[in-house]
């Protein structure tokens, strides 16, 4: 096992990460930006190395920074969290060119697998369904046409080298598919350079859900379960939980062995999730593999009792998964409210600035993970994400009551929060009643 | 003030008791060629003790910036993560010791980093007052390294 | 200070106190050769801004403590919790009214607990200012029931 | 079920039930006193009266005071919580007669269990080991002699009027029990006018061990496994786990069927808790039952997954406990820590003051229960906890590591707390060895 470990992140997932080192005995080392110097997690931490300025590209992004300090404070291994460089594969290149263990997947993999193209043919040749669409470019309009009347109506076209919704049409026919081709294509050539395109089946109101995986560097791979992140406010994850409410027994365990083999056909050890869109016949289709550690994590930690950044910290040392897929039970509902200092009324721009108060939510099946306190800054250097609550109940009908009492009882001000955007969600009928798809924030909480 | 007309004191004594005793913050009086402008804390302090003891800035383990610059002074401080060296190798001399002059261009020390060695210029002309770190020191980014009397 | 004009230490003494009385916050006077600036720290805003946010006290859901009491006024508050009757019976006239004199010995109002009827006395000798309190109104301990002018 | 509870209690405890209330969809009211006007769950309180001055006596013990804000605020209910009026018969017997619903065991069976001797009786009925001893008053020395040999030495002679260790002496042969015999009378008869002595085995260095019991009004009682209360200040519980670490699971089960036996003997319902000493040998014997909610109860709802207060409402409001023995699971090992305001360089004397910093540990396996934060002040008027800091993990060494983790990120300024205390016990040689007995604070901590 490690005995120093060096985390290449700041927040709450920082602390997490040092909260898990600790119980392992392991010293935990943290980096931090100057916007980050009065971080009450650096007080914990056993050192903490100042980096660079606030901008994310000088410091939490700054390879040579973060090694130089993981070289001075003489560390095994760095946790790269997630965001930053949780997903660079040069970053963990350059870890094991230095002699240091990338608490995550192997470089090759990481690159395999962030490639959407490579892990759909991973995914297929596991035998995992994917979204049916064109294997590749698609040449023409004609072509496309053909594909699109082959696998259904509707369509997505989307640009290869793509992101953002740009060079992203939907068609409903032959018709509107002509249209969309053309703009699609001028789009992306625009934006990115590149007027490649291929197409998709396009999902009507699906649910997302997700499989968290963890896999040992011996072979050793097991899941467990998924969450549902359905509620979603511009493809940002606002609540997650576990079960995902409307799978059947037996899909579920589809879905979950799917996400499986998946990521043993790809060689992959650490932890993982495997991304899902789930339709309303619940069909599922994968779409992407995250190759790290997730914000909601905690959700899947609550129903199975286990401790996932520990699993990551003791794989990525070399230690076997040693439980067998039958030892992770799935008890009761976990449901995660993400608390991000946003404000509602001018377009949930983040709300930095200082929090005079703070109360807590406790109690019986609450969980709290954050790096914020009463007199801290929230920077507005950073992403806007100050807590995360997370309840665990018998039922989904308790997880959400235990919820509502624990969002009416955390006191966040000044600042605008989540909070009240949460609580409308919590006892909307829709979301209540499990009828609630991707487009639901946009649809009835606008 | 007329150095004729000597300052009386007595009467600055009793507006400053007055002021006091009257909880005023501000006292400005022009007579003549005489102009009295007085001025109590009283603004102020109250502001220094609303700061609630949960604000008080969490140190950096490692090391503290300085808090309180030294009147005059100015700090050579690191721009990289990395280990401190006052001189290019083992056998050299130090780069510079207290008591040198130093002009922008003058290279003070290395600070190595990923086993590149980064020559850090002194960036300010003086004298170089204080050495603040030891050869083969960790530095963080921003760390002092130097004062420099300009 | 001119010797042939002393300054008037009693006129700056009488402005203070008019702005004191007048709450006035600064005090700007220029008469011919002669200045006079005052000012007095805001009445309320240095005040206000000493609450830290998280020190601001929980008010009672059901009730606040009068907060500041007026000038020169006594308050008679419940001794007991439970429900505020203004007559010993329905069909009574009210025990006082607003305008009423009372001493310490004159019971101003029933307060029900547990079903028994306690008569509460004024405890302090004045004319009634406020009835506080609606009859059949629910209070707690230390809710004001009366204003007083002693 | 209840529309609307009145707590007649303050702090984390009346924070508990508020929680558990609003989960249940209940209105709950507080009632505080002067003292507690600024606490922060009076605003999270569906109503809060102000029943009187701080001095308990004038307000948390003020019968009439209480009842008198039950019926102004319209109540169905009244939870005591624990301390004050919690284990008061008359109280119950005056909320009965005001036609509101204690939340609690009938005055009956409360005043039968709350008789040490009538308790032991009912013990005996129902087969469970009582401490070995005179059955009732010693007339005189020889008596005493005759006694201590059948039961063997050491013998501990205790005041039937007694408490606080008076009137109460430990002899080892015949010779001290001559000595100690008149010595415990004329102490018995100068401190409580009665003269009365009994006579008791002396249990050496024993480990107090307590079954959490529920039941219910139609005759249903389970239990919720034990709780170990060995680590003990003055009698004062400081840190409580469960499992016991040192039974087998033969004695255990007897040891929770014998609390079970007892408590259904008594005809009890609602919570309460059995306590037992527990010998070198395993042999268990029981001591006394506390016929309330326990300040460790979240011990138990850890590590069995069950909301104990909410059951405690259910059950007084005539609600079947639809659970059965074998549906109560025990998981894991969760361990309390009491965080209380108490400066151990001033012999532990309570040190109340102005809470300046507070910041509340979180993360994975981590629960608390407080009242307090940033700002607050600690009443001199009050008990000095202040927190409960509690954790459950799949092992007791995890659970020991999560909590001093949790420990050291527990900030609490300027007051002293019991935190450096209990990071002193967790590292102890014997706590972790199990070696321990309810003087080791006395003999080990010093």
């Amino acid at each position: 096992m490690f005995s120093r470990v060096l985390i290449a992140n700041r927040g709450e997932i920082a602390l997490r990460i040092i909260r898990a080192c600790h119980e392992l005995g392991i010293q935990a080392v943290v980096v931090y930006s100057e916007a980050d110097k009065d971080a009450s997690y650096l007080q914990i931490a056993d050192d903490a190395i100042c980096i660079g300025p606030a901008a994310p590209a000088k410091s939490y992004l700054n390879i040579p920074a973060i090694i130089s300090a993981a070289e001075i404070a003489d560390v095994d291994a760095i946790h790269p969290g997630y965001g930053f460089l949780a997903e660079n594969a040069h970053f963990a290149e350059v870890c094991i060119e230095c002699g240091i263990t990338f608490i995550g997947p192997n470089p090759e993999s990481m690159h395999q697998l962030g490639d959407k193209v490579a892990a759909r043919e991973i995914a297929k040749k596991a035998r995992v369904p994917v979204v049916p669409g064109s294997e590749g470019e698609i040449k023409d309009e004609s072509e496309a046409v053909k594909i699109a009347n082959k696998i259904g109506y509707p369509v997505i076209i989307k640009a290869a080298a793509g992101g953002g919704g740009r060079g992203m049409r939907v068609a409903h026919n032959d018709i509107s598919l002509h249209k969309a081709f053309g703009t699609a294509k001028s789009e992306a050539e625009a934006a990115f350079k590149n007027g490649t395109l291929y197409i998709e089946k396009f999902i009507v109101e699906p649910r997302h859900v997700e499989v968290q995986v963890m896999a040992d560097k011996s072979g050793n791979a097991i899941h467990f379960y998924e969450r549902d992140c359905t509620i979603q406010r511009r493809h940002q994850k606002l609540i997650e939980e576990s079960p995902c409410p409307v799978l059947d027994e037996k899909t579920r365990e589809e879905l979950c062995k799917s996400a499986l083999r998946l990521i043993k056909e790809a060689n992959y050890h650490s932890a993982a999730t495997v991304e899902f869109l789930l339709d309303k016949d619940e069909s599922f289709y994968f779409i992407e593999v995250n190759t790290r550690i997730q914000v909601e994590h905690p959700v899947s930690e609550l129903v199975t009792g286990q401790d996932l950044i520990k699993w990551q910290i003791k794989v990525a040392s070399g230690q076997t998964l040693d439980l067998r897929q039958r030892d992770i039970k799935h008890t009761g509902v976990a449901m995660e409210c993400r608390i991000n200092a946003e404000d509602p009324a001018r377009g949930y721009a983040s709300c930095p600035g200082r929090i005079d108060k703070f109360i807590v939510p406790g109690g019986p099946g609450v969980r709290v993970d954050t790096h914020i306190y009463q007199g801290a800054m929230v920077s507005p250097h950073y992403d806007s994400l100050i807590a995360k609550l997370i309840v665990h109940q018998p039922t989904r009908q308790e997880a959400i009551a235990t919820m509502k009492r624990a969002l009416r009882e955390f006191k966040i001000e000044p600042i605008k929060t989540t909070i009240p955007g949460h609580l409308a969600i919590l006892s909307h009928n829709l979301f209540v009643k499990n009828q609630v798809d991707t487009g639901f924030i946009e649809h009835h909480m606008g | 003030m007329s150095d004729k007309k000597p300052m009386d004191l007595q009467k600055v004594k009793e507006l400053i008791d007055l002021m006091k005793e009257n909880e005023l913050v501000e006292l400005e009086i022009a007579d003549g060629d005489m102009k009295i402008h007085l001025k109590r804390p009283g603004v102020d302090a109250p502001i220094m003790q609303q700061v609630p003891m949960a604000a008080a800035p969490a140190t950096s383990p490692i090391s503290t910036p300085t808090e309180a610059k030294e009147k005059g002074l100015v700090e050579i401080t690191s721009p990289i993560v990395g280990t401190f060296y006052q001189a290019s190798s083992p056998d050299s001399d130090p780069y510079i010791k207290a008591g040198d002059r130093v002009n922008a261009d003058t290279v003070v020390c290395v600070v190595e980093a990923m086993k590149v060695m980064n020559e850090i210029k002194a960036e300010v002309s003086g004298t170089i007052i204080e050495v603040c770190c030891k050869d083969g020191q960790a530095v963080e980014f921003g760390q002092m390294l130097f004062k420099v009397r300009p």
